[in-house]
């Protein structure tokens, strides 16, 4: 089981990355997504546009990492990551996570798992276009909180 | 030679996104970053945040981790993808 | 926030229910997806087709209740529930259930809750159709503890 | 008149999808269904299985539970959806 890992400006279709995942195996019993959107609004605070920007390399080998990880905790069919960079409105789609096992339970916590790391492991940075200007975005601690929940399980 | 990057908000505010930082001894990662801000005395309150991430190699690395010539060393703030 | 309940034979495309829903609110921050899958093989036995059955009426009536008692649980701004019946091949799609929410693990939780609960109080019936002969699909015990989990907590 | 229907499995075993019960009265779930075993008495031990599940107007209900002339009832096998 090889994870397929993408990292670009391209945007995703969820229904082509789910039957390419469908294609690789026949034991699959379940797929679970995640889709990361872009909101219009963050802490009250009304958002024009985004930039994306990574540090190209680490960023592939942070998530390929993170798919091991995950790929060795539970028993997987299939992984994808797909992580746009670049310039983003709202409602855009940013991040995709596909999980597929022969049981729901596992594709559900491994996709989790993907998300809460890629969240505070991954080398990637938002800086939020207001019409008060462009601001940084402040990781957030429940992101940690999140992630670190898996350590003690 | 050893290769040094910035990324995001730290790379702004430093004004800088990489420099080739001269080396012919490993040294650790701690003393690489005081020979960078004693040629960069402006740069110390940013480099030495707390929340400063660096990475040797494309991997998270400690403090006194060891560096050597041809390494890629990089400095980051907390990252916020997904 | 009005959940989408389809029972029928039609296929989906889990992309195009995706952006259905990204249309809905430019609140959503992620959207979890699961795809239930027909798999070939059922416990060590070679599964060459399924019927599925299901009491028409009570079956929306059921996926509506589960969705209403998500929607009060967790702060969602969409909900989709799509379940096919009639013949399946290996592969075929069976179910979908899309959940969005302005934050992830809210949205991670609601859509296992609702698979949780659909597998063991929806009414629908799958019958294998194997080289031996044709077999009703015996309910599952994990199916129960999984859905059993959610009262305690 | 009660509409009582049956599916999957039990479907197959009765030999019957559906049936329509004479009923003037108000009756229990359970003396409904003792009522169609007395008709059919073959029917008791798929009817009276342990994990056989009864629905009213299509929400699951209790053998207690009272049903009248114009009800819907069902009596399926456990589900194995999803």
């Amino acid at each position: 089981m090889e994870p397929l890992i993408r990292v670009g400006e391209a945007d995703f279709d969820v229904g082509v990355e789910v039957q390419r995942v469908l294609a690789m195996a026949d034991t699959i019993g379940g797929v679970v997504n995640f889709v990361g959107v872009m909101r219009s609004n963050n802490d009250g605070r009304a958002v024009e546009a985004m930039h994306l920007e990574h540090y190209p390399g680490m960023t592939e080998k942070a998530l390929a990492a993170i798919a091991q990880q995950a790929s060795e905790r539970w028993s997987l069919e299939a992984i994808t990551v797909i992580h746009r960079v670049g310039l983003f409105k709202p409602g855009d789609q940013i991040v995709l996570v596909v999980t597929a096992a022969s049981h729901r339970g596992e594709a559900f916590q491994a996709c989790e798992f993907i998300m809460d790391f890629l969240k505070t492991r991954a080398p990637f940075w938002k800086k939020e276009i207001t019409a008060q200007g462009e601001f940084w975005v402040d990781a957030r601690s429940s992101d940690d909180s999140a992630a670190d929940r898996w350590q003690s399980t | 030679m050893i290769k040094v990057l910035f990324f995001a908000k730290l790379r702004e505010s430093l004004g800088c996104g990489s420099l080739e930082w001269p080396v012919q001894e490993p040294l650790s990662l701690k003393d690489l970053r005081d020979q960078i801000i004693a040629r960069h005395p402006e740069w110390e309150p940013d480099l030495c945040a707390q929340n400063v991430i660096a990475a040797v190699n494309q991997a998270v690395a400690a403090p006194h981790e060891v560096v050597q010539p041809g390494d890629e060393v990089a400095f980051y703030p907390p990252v916020t993808g997904g």
